[in-house]
């Protein structure tokens, strides 16, 4: 069976999207979780690329290079509500992070 | 002078005794509450003797416009004619009477304002029923003496007792009116008027003889009629009605109220004779009632009881002799019955006060010649109504209507008989009353005499109880019949069938023995052997017979059985509104979903991705399914 | 114009007292007091003007407010609303007297409410336009929220939530199938408009004619109230405060009644008529269920607030009886009911001020105290039951009357809650004023000014019941659906 | 860049040089008063660049923005809402202990956020857009560190704020991997041009579907809204009300028209079954709660259920309708933040009903505008609620939707109950002795401006018209 190249890699981009959100899943560490949105996120820039690459246009790409520059505007941000965070309770585990409710 | 000025009268002065209840002296009180009714009373006579003057021409005034709706139109039309006159006459006449005499039976009550204006406002109620031009004019006196007769039969408001009879007496007449209510409905929508003329005029023309619908319109006007008359199956109201003072039984019970239904029935006579069936049934109630009732009047230890289960039973001979077509006869008997009841009740009330407020007749006893005034007035009443041959008045109008009972188009042997059963009863149980009362060993001391005021009325009643009868005298002594001529203009003379003086004659004679032969069992039972009496009353048997006789043949309890306790019952345990639940229970259900949805709301950060992938996979699954499928 | 004062009015004195009651409560009470009887005045006035008029329509006023949608403010007054409105401002006028002593706190925020109830309650009487009549009908819910809400007794916050929500369900129900005639009229005649003149005769298919017709007819069957809707109605009025009582009772239940006299049946005439044998089953069971219930009761507020369900039985009765005898007696029965359950209302409100209960079980005995009273309470008593002579009566035979004609099987039936009239009425008397004295109770009678109140009533009431004709008249001009 | 481009897009530019400018204020001068000063100026000379933008529209500025008149009308809205949370956030953090100017910095980002969306008509655009907002908001939120609950809410939110973006970014991947367009009008066009919707850029769809769901907080997305209402500032809670909810709801309609989504069945069934669900679980989960910023949050969830009702009927009077909706909403939001906003004090926001317990008899005025508030959210006359409710009926009906319309009243029923038991609670009569503590004094500028509020309120209650027509003008070009 041939697979077309974009499917191919549409197709990888998927497994690695629902790989990073089964992770955020599964995980209770906040860190962890983290990082598993951006596996998520990851997996939609490969998507761009590949759609990219597949119209010949330079649009995915530069897409792409948005998702980067916001994960990583995002990750700082959240690394730094976690420090602060763990400051109070203490403890990476988002479970404890409920003392909201109803 | 107008004849509307006969009920406004009344009205008036119950308006002024109310609203000036204070200011009034209790002379004030009497001279306006017994002067209205005599007023009331010579206004009457007058316009009577001009109607006479005039041919019986009747005199019809318009004292104004009430409603007019989408063709329904109606006024405050009074009419008088022979036979509101004779009612009028009777009514005002009668109740100025018991109004004197009430003024000294209530001489020591503290609401003495409030009393005379309920009776002035019944005796208006009463003359505006009987003047009425159309239905619904007869609708608001029909009611109104209902109201009264609440006011009245309460009027000692402290004990729950009088409040209940007062209630029942109210309600149970109200499902008599319903009936007549719903009868005025069915006649607007065929003759396309209430004025009473109008419908008898227009029935002829609408329906023929024996027609349904006409049936049942006499029906329901019948039922309107048990209702206010105490007739089965309504009677069970008037018994407890004695709660009120003596004076408004005596006005109830002789002048007003129970006879609306008699007046009712005579006054659309013209339908009734459209409906032979109903007029059967009429007689049918008539005759069963006067029966029954007589039992029960043996029985009573009360004296008022008695009394008023003669009137059930009296009352039930008018509606035979209505239910026969000899309304005359009917009318004639109310007049007479309306004398001589009204002098027995305020003759018992006159024992009654005299021994204290004691009103069994088993504490009695002796009192012929300690009240010897009321003892002669008394006998003459119980004479009257046990229709001793010649010399009463009752003789006359109850022999005449057990004579037609046979004899006339309507009238059939079986309601004959029961007519004279009847006359055997009546003449047992009002001698039984006499006897026990003033004869036999005095068990309670007389404290004090009645005076003047109680007493004058007394004297006239009993003179009008034995002369009433001469007016009208059957074939077989010397047939004079002013009364039935009087009201020949507006009832019509009764057919009879059988025309026999032999047999005329066997049945009054008849009818006279077995008065006379009841009294003599009275006198027997009360006087003569009362100790072989009481061994034969106290056999179970007959003493279970005494009680259920004396309990009204249990119609109370038929009636709390079937309709009052399942009402009650049902509303009591609905009290919190049934359907109010399915909207608790709604609420409760909302609240349910809140609480099961406000635990998803636990606060956990991954239960939250979760709902959020859930969502994704949905909506996913959704479309694709769509497209696939 | 007159027409706009006349809301304005009210709305004007709503604003004024309320910042009159900050510095004295006298002033916002006769504020109130003051603007309803210049309302009323000007409303006798109209009448005996029109006494003999024979024209359909009074007044009309129509300004354009919002003209994108075909909104207008548009006022009329026929016979039936200058009726409704002379009730409003007469009962609104007693409501202010009859609160003189017992509203004693937040009195300018009391008369604001009620004077901004009998506003709404002015507009919804008087407006032509279908959504400026669900404005008004909306914006008399809030002030009389608050004033059960604020001055009510002891579960008046469960009963002012009651309340709201079920009229607010109903009013929702109404605003879809206003809108849907909206629309089916600008399907058919490409105009948008929510003119109540326009509106008439649009063409429809009986499907939407009947959905369109049940949206009206539930929102007024709600606040009529008919069962089995009512449940609302006991606890409201139970909870209101006397004035609110008798605003609830006289005049708001009155809008749905008016509501389904003006809107439902010559809006959709035939719909109207498929439902009726349905409306008037409902309007019996209301009769009979809404007496039973109001005979079990012990709480004299609730037993009379049952007797409205009773009442308003026979409006619905007779309005679905397409025939003009039963037209007029609907009418009268609306004012009398108003007049006579108002009454009874204020007697209870005034006994409570007397011995601080409302249960039956406490009282008794106490004509001995209170003769005046007990006369009082007699005569509205009897109008319940419907007493020749009353306005009730007169009300009560002609809607019977009429609904004859149109099924003898639910007029036998209503008549037959005549009966279940006596039994409740009567057991009031018993309970209150008649049997033992129990407690000895010392307290004056009725003092001058709730003479007047009472007087006032009694000779209205007793005026409907002899001499209705003038009401009569004024309500016959109305162009009734007759089938 | 041509000086039309300069001025169409005057808004933006001005608050972009707003905030750096800010940032290099805050470095110098460290002074509360200043920020806020140079903030309020800044949103007025933004709000003042909407007038001379008129003159250009619609003016599309290829391949990213475009301006027209419904992005300035949602500009302007956007800026007048920020600029009134702005005028309600000085003493709500002037009473705070932690550092306060950076939150201006932050506000007027999260602002030009909001305006990228709503201009946006380009993929690009609309990431760009929902990061500088969403990022900007995850400082907002946690702005507070002090608070255990406020740090809560910032992850929360940001953690699922992110992953939405995922799903977001990958439905774009997947579009643009089918149609080889990110503008709008392209995807459009190429769909057109295909003729049907295949299985990637339905599921394309769908999972944008997610991160914009994610945004409005409807149903199933709707879970972080309570947390971070109840854990963010006050301002900051009234401007995710508003702002964000706002801003995302007109790129959703303006996407929606460019693909000509009414041509696609499917989309209608499942945003018709979302708005359904919104409505229930909005107003189910507020029936009982005790927390007003809870009630709030989920009375918000409630009204986008609402909102998307409009939007499905399908009809011009739908976008006119959701148009006029989100003006009633946006200002009953504020003033109901507003009130919060005022009775909170330093030590603790005013956020359980018994805080409100017998407010009228203390405070009249706030209590009347809370009232006012509340009977908007409630839909009842004189308020420009009641407008917006009968205006999206209005559309349902005009689109015969027959069904949404019912579970609408249903819902507004239930909705009812919790504005209104708010009500009652503020009109509650205080046990006696309760009434002496001391009320102290609100602030003026506080009080002032609810009082615009409650106007704005009222005026479009009885009198919207000139409101409908400006909304009738600038929905046209969107047919």
């Amino acid at each position: 069976m041939i697979v077309h190249p974009t499917t191919a890699g549409m197709l990888l981009a998927g497994v690695l999207f629902v790989l990073g959100l089964i992770s955020i899943l599964v995980r209770r560490d906040i860190i962890f979780m983290l990082l598993s949105v951006e596996i998520m996120l990851n997996a939609a820039g490969l998507a761009f690329v590949v759609a990219s690459s597949h119209w010949g246009t330079a649009d995915g790409q530069v897409m792409f290079i948005f998702i980067l520059a916001m994960a990583a505007a995002e990750v700082s941000v959240g690394l730094a509500l976690i420090l602060q965070l763990y400051h109070q309770l203490k403890t990476l585990d988002s479970d404890e992070a409920a003392k909201m409710n109803g | 002078m107008f004849p509307a000025l006969i009920p406004l009268i009344p009205f008036i002065s119950a308006l002024l005794l109310m609203a000036g209840w204070k200011r009034f002296s209790r002379i004030g009180v009497t001279v306006t509450g017994c002067g209205s009714i005599g007023l009331a009373a010579v206004i009457a006579i007058i316009i009577a003797m001009q109607f006479s003057a005039n041919g019986e021409q009747a005199i019809v005034q318009h004292a104004g416009n009430w409603l007019e709706a989408g063709g329904f139109k109606t006024g405050f039309d009074f009419r008088m004619d022979a036979l509101s006159v004779v009612f009028v006459l009777v009514i005002t006449i009668v109740g100025f009477l018991i109004h004197v005499y009430a003024s000294g039976y209530m001489h020591d009550e503290p609401d003495y304002a409030r009393f005379f204006a309920c009776m002035n406002l019944f005796v208006g109620a009463m003359l505006t029923l009987v003047m009425a031009d159309n239905l619904l004019l007869l609708y608001l006196g029909w009611e109104g003496v209902g109201l009264c007769s609440y006011l009245l039969i309460g009027f000692w408001y402290k004990d729950p007792a009088n409040g209940y009879a007062a209630r029942k007496a109210f309600i149970v007449t109200r499902v008599g009116d319903t009936a007549m209510a719903i009868a005025l409905f069915m006649l607007f929508q065929y003759t396309g008027t209430l004025s009473i003329p109008g419908i008898l005029e227009n029935s002829t023309h609408v329906w023929s003889v024996n027609d349904g619908m006409i049936t049942v319109i006499a029906l329901l006007l019948l039922g309107g009629a048990v209702g206010k008359s105490a007739q089965l199956p309504l009677q069970i109201w008037l018994p407890d009605a004695m709660a009120g003072p003596t004076p408004v039984s005596a006005l109830i019970h002789a002048a007003t109220m129970v006879t609306a239904g008699v007046y009712l029935i005579a006054r659309t006579h013209t339908l009734f004779e459209l409906a032979p069936a109903a007029q059967t049934i009429t007689a049918v109630i008539g005759a069963v009632t006067l029966i029954l009732a007589g039992f029960s009047a043996l029985v009573q230890t009360d004296i008022k009881r008695v009394l008023a289960y003669s009137t059930v039973s009296q009352i039930g001979y008018m509606f035979l002799a209505l239910g026969c077509g000899a309304w005359s006869a009917a009318v004639f008997h109310f007049v007479t019955h309306a004398f001589f009841k009204a002098l027995l009740f305020m003759a018992a009330g006159a024992i009654i006060v005299a021994l204290h407020h004691e009103q069994d007749m088993f504490k009695m006893g002796g009192l012929k010649n300690r009240l010897r005034g009321v003892y002669w007035v008394f006998l003459i009443g119980c004479a009257s109504l046990a229709a001793i041959p010649f010399v009463t008045a009752g003789f006359y109008s109850k022999d005449q209507i057990i004579w037609l009972s046979w004899s006339a188009a309507g009238g059939h042997v079986g309601l004959w008989l029961a007519a004279l059963l009847g006359a055997l009863l009546t003449g047992m149980y009002t001698f039984r009353m006499f006897f026990l009362v003033f004869y036999g060993e005095e068990k309670t001391k007389v404290h004090h005499q009645p005076g003047n005021s109680m007493m004058i009325p007394l004297y006239i009643l009993a003179v009008l109880s034995t002369v009433a009868g001469f007016i009208e005298l059957p074939h077989t002594m010397g047939h004079v019949t002013l009364f039935s001529n009087w009201l020949q203009p507006v009832l019509p003379a009764v057919s009879v069938l059988h025309e026999s003086l032999a047999m005329e004659w066997t049945s009054q004679a008849l009818s006279a023995l077995l008065a006379l032969s009841g009294i003599g069992l009275a006198y027997a039972w009360v006087v003569k052997h009362p100790k072989g009496m009481s061994d034969f009353l106290e056999m179970p048997a007959i003493m279970w017979l005494r009680g259920y006789w004396s309990r009204g043949w249990d119609f109370d309890e038929l009636y709390n059985v079937l309709l009052v306790r399942p009402f009650v019952y049902l509303s009591r345990i609905n009290r919190r509104d049934l359907i109010d639940t399915l909207y608790t229970g709604l609420g409760a259900f909302m609240e349910w979903c809140h609480n099961v949805l406000a635990r998803t709301q636990s606060g956990l950060l991954r239960w939250y991705i979760l709902s959020v992938v859930l969502g994704a996979v949905a909506i996913l699954s959704v479309l694709i399914w769509r497209i696939y499928l | 114009m007159i027409l706009l004062v006349l809301i304005l009015v009210l709305f004007g004195a709503a604003l004024l007292s309320w910042v009159a009651g900050v510095k004295s409560h006298a002033a916002s009470r006769w504020i109130a007091l003051c603007s309803l009887l210049v309302n009323l005045g000007i409303i006798t006035g109209i009448w005996l003007e029109h006494t003999h008029s024979n024209s359909r329509w009074w007044y009309q006023f129509r300004m354009d407010w919002v003209p994108h949608f075909g909104i207008s403010l548009h006022l009329a007054m026929d016979g039936l609303s200058m009726l409704m409105l002379a009730l409003t401002f007469f009962l609104g006028a007693l409501a202010v007297l009859i609160s003189w002593k017992e509203i004693q706190n937040r009195v300018g925020f009391f008369h604001f409410n009620l004077l901004f109830v009998l506003c709404g309650i002015t507009g919804v009487f008087l407006t032509m336009d279908l959504f400026l009549f669900y404005f008004f009908w909306e914006m008399m819910l809030i002030p009389m929220y608050f004033l059960i809400g604020i001055w009510g007794h002891e579960h008046r916050e469960y009963a002012a939530n009651k309340f709201f929500l079920f009229t607010q369900a109903g009013g929702l129900l109404m605003l879809l199938a206003i809108l849907g005639l909206y629309f089916v009229h600008k399907a058919n005649t490409n105009v948008y408009t929510f003119n109540y003149f326009e509106l008439l005769n649009t063409p429809m298919t009986p499907f939407m004619e009947r959905w369109l017709m049940l949206g009206f007819l539930i929102a007024f069957l709600v606040k009529l109230p008919a069962v089995p809707f009512h449940t609302w109605l006991p606890d409201a009025h139970t909870e209101a405060p006397t004035a609110g009582s008798v605003v609830l009772a006289g005049l708001l239940l009155k809008t749905g009644a008016y509501g389904i006299l003006r809107f439902v049946l010559p809006l959709f005439p035939i719909a109207a008529a498929d439902i009726a044998p349905v409306a008037m089953l409902l309007g019996v069971a209301g009769i009979l269920y809404g007496g039973m219930l109001a005979y079990a009761q012990t709480d004299l507020k609730r037993l009379i607030a049952y007797t409205s369900v009773s009442h308003m039985g026979f409006v619905l009765l007779g309005a679905f009886a397409f025939n003009e005898i039963a037209y007029q007696g609907v009418v009268m029965q609306m004012i009398t009911h108003g007049i006579s359950t108002g009454a009874l209302f204020i007697i209870a409100g005034a006994l409570y001020e007397r011995i601080h209960t409302r249960n039956l079980r406490q009282m008794g005995g106490l004509w001995l105290r209170l003769p005046m009273m007990g006369s009082a309470a007699m005569i509205f008593v009897m109008a319940s039951l419907g007493l020749p002579g009353l306005g009730n009566f007169v009300a009560e035979f002609l809607v019977l009357l009429g609904s004859w004609q149109a099924s003898h099987v639910f007029t036998i039936l209503a008549t037959i809650g005549l009966v279940v009239a006596t039994a409740y009425s009567l057991r009031i008397m018993q309970k209150v004023f008649f049997g033992p004295c129990d407690r000895q109770y010392a307290m004056p009678d009725l003092n001058g000014r709730e003479l007047v109140i009472i007087i006032a009533l009694v000779i209205v009431i007793c005026w409907l019941g002899f001499h209705p004709q003038p009401v009569l008249n004024t309500s016959q001009n109305i162009d009734y659906v007759i089938r | 860049m041509s000086f039309a481009d300069f001025l169409s897009l005057g808004p933006l530019i001005t608050l972009c040089a707003a905030a750096v400018v800010a940032m290099l204020l805050v470095a110098a001068w460290r002074n509360h008063r200043i920020v806020y000063s140079f903030s309020l100026i800044a949103f007025g000379m933004a709000m003042a660049a909407v007038i001379p933008a008129i003159k250009y529209i619609p003016h599309p500025v290829p391949p990213l923005l475009v301006i027209d008149e419904f992005s300035l009308f949602n500009s302007g809205l956007i800026l007048v809402s920020g600029f009134i949370i702005l005028l309600l956030s000085f003493n709500y953090f002037e009473e705070r202990e932690e550092r306060k100017e950076e939150y201006y910095i932050l506000l007027l980002l999260a602002t030009i956020g909001a305006l990228v969306l709503v201009v946006s008509r380009h993929f690009m655009s609309l990431f760009l857009g929902l990061e500088i907002l969403s990022i900007s908001l995850y400082g907002l939120i946690a702005y507070l560190r002090a608070r255990e609950r406020s740090d809560e809410a910032g992850i929360k939110y940001l953690m699922l704020a992110a992953l939405s973006s995922a799903f977001l970014l990958f439905g774009m991947a997947l579009v643009y991997a089918f149609t080889g367009h990110m503008d709008f009008p392209g995807i459009g066009a190429a769909l057109r041009e295909a003729g049907y919707l295949p299985v990637s850029v339905m599921a394309g769809f769908g999972l944008m579907l997610i991160g914009v769901g994610f945004k409005l907080g409807i149903v199933p997305f709707h879970m972080w809204a309570p947390d971070i209402y109840e854990g963010a500032p006050l301002p900051v809670a009234a401007f995710i009300a508003t702002v964000s909810k706002g801003a995302m709801l007109v790129l959703l309609i303006r996407f929606y028209q460019d693909i000509h989504g009414n041509d696609y069945p499917m989309l209608w069934w499942i945003v018709a079954i979302i708005a359904v669900a919104s409505m229930f679980a909005g107003n189910w989960l507020a029936l009982t709660q005790q927390n007003i910023k809870r009630i709030l949050a989920y009375s918000s969830i409630a009204h986008m259920g609402y909102i998307l009702v409009a939007f499905l009927s399908g009809v011009q009077t739908g976008l006119e309708a959701l148009a006029f909706y989100l003006v009633a909403y946006f200002i009953t939001s504020i003033g109901a933040f507003g009130v919060v906003i005022v009775m909170s004090s330093s030590l603790q926001d005013a956020e359980t009903i018994a805080d409100y317990r017998g407010l009228f008899w203390r405070y009249p005025w706030v209590a009347t505008v809370f009232t006012a508030m509340l009977l908007s959210l409630a839909g009842i006359p004189l308020t420009a609620g009641f407008i917006g409710k009968f205006y999206v009926v209005l559309a349902g009906v005009d689109g015969h939707q027959w069904f949404l319309l019912f579970m609408l009243v249903i819902n507004s029923v239930i909705g009812l109950y919790y504005y209104i038991r708010l009500v009652a609670a503020m009109f509650a009569v205080p046990a006696k002795g309760q009434q002496t503590t001391v009320v102290p004094a609100l602030p003026m500028a506080g009080n002032i401006t609810l009082g615009i509020l409650t106007i704005l309120l009222i005026g479009l209650g009885v009198y919207p018209t000139a409101m409908m027509a400006l909304i009738q003008q600038m929905m046209r070009i969107l047919v």
